[in-house]
């Protein structure tokens, strides 16, 4: 199901787990869907030069973004046969081990879901305009590029 | 003409400001980035994109008077 | 991280949501982690000539099925750079909407676990002696087929 | 050689029984095979697959005494 208006796709901190699974038990009077797939993006500790990442501070070209989120959601109803589709991105501080980036695909069938999902992070990964400034635990910062 | 440019990521970082009106002289993306790498000689250094209008746009894409935006490379997810 | 002992995977009846939610909570600790992706099959209420499908009953051949989940762990983690991997299927009877099926992979990248889940998904449906009998709402029944 | 036998699934609505002990006389799964089919009519008709001692196995397979079951098509997830 497919809408016109961008929606917003942005939350204020760090997405979690309970958000997860109310969206999962939402979709459980949907009975033709047969598969989910669910991809979850989690900050990284990550080890530079002897300093531990602590957090990423998300910005974003927020009605960009959206626009681009929207296009991304229109292009996969447009090539995959999907029931639901839902994206939601982190805004502002998220710590290490939390959750910055939750894509719920949903179809009759399992093959669509596996390839939509890739598909739709590959996208998100590479259009849309979303900044991350890692922040170490001695508070330094460096900017994250996507690969 | 009148344009008006926001600034995201590191390129704050360079700019101290998120958003100003620059004036530029000409008509084309690529008068607007000589006029920014003047006032800001760190730019230059710096890997961004560019959009117009809130689409990606090349140096030669024609300045039409609306939202410009420098973007440094993506990190979502 | 691997073990020798094939673990239990059954779980009597539907996998809930709040089970759901709290092994993705469970995972903010582990913050080598960047990516998770997680398959959870529903039983669709699928109409065939006329009657609707209100549940499946599932069976197994308890042993085998879980040395052969076991087999699959096995190989997943020597194939893929995996952090964590857990599987959960559903015995006895899971309604229509209910989630049967829980699979969810993690990794430091990506890449690595898109290629994984797939990889599970498919072995689980192939190799995996699980029976279900799909009850319709008249009470009468059919046998499911993988396919 | 006694067998004992376990059955699994839509199987079950031909054996009327999950598991039972069955004597064979020869040495290979399809000497069984053989007296399921005479003892079961309708067994012919239904697709299976046969494990001993838990591993999947063809009907050349020697009998090694150990667990045998009829498993119909997966269905797991």
């Amino acid at each position: 199901m497919s809408d016109k208006k961008p929606k917003n796709v942005f939350r204020e901190g760090a997405i979690s787990s309970d958000f997860i699974g109310n969206s999962i038990y939402k979709h459980q009077t949907k009975t033709s869907i047969g598969a989910h797939n669910i991809f979850l993006g989690q900050v990284r500790a990550d080890e530079i030069d002897g300093k531990t990442v602590a957090a990423i501070e998300y910005t974003a070209y927020e009605d960009m973004a959206n626009q681009k989120f929207h296009d991304i959601r229109e292009a996969a109803f447009e090539k995959f046969e999907l029931t639901c589709m839902h994206i939601y991105h982190s805004l502002g501080t998220v710590k290490a081990g939390e959750i910055c980036l939750f894509v719920f695909v949903s179809s009759p069938r399992r093959k669509v879901v596996f390839e939509a999902l890739e598909y739709i992070v590959e996208a998100i990964k590479a259009d849309v305009p979303v900044f991350g400034k890692e922040i170490f635990e001695d508070t330094s910062h460096q900017w994250k590029v996507n690969n | 003409m009148h344009i008006t440019v926001k600034y995201f990521g590191q390129i704050v970082e360079v700019t101290n400001t998120q958003e100003e009106t620059i004036e530029v002289v000409g008509s084309h993306i690529s008068d607007l980035v000589g006029v920014l790498n003047s006032k800001y000689d760190q730019l230059e250094k710096k890997d961004f994109q560019i959009a117009q209008n809130q689409e990606l746009v090349s140096l030669e894409t024609e300045l039409i008077g609306l939202e410009i935006a420098l973007l440094p490379p993506f990190a979502g997810g």
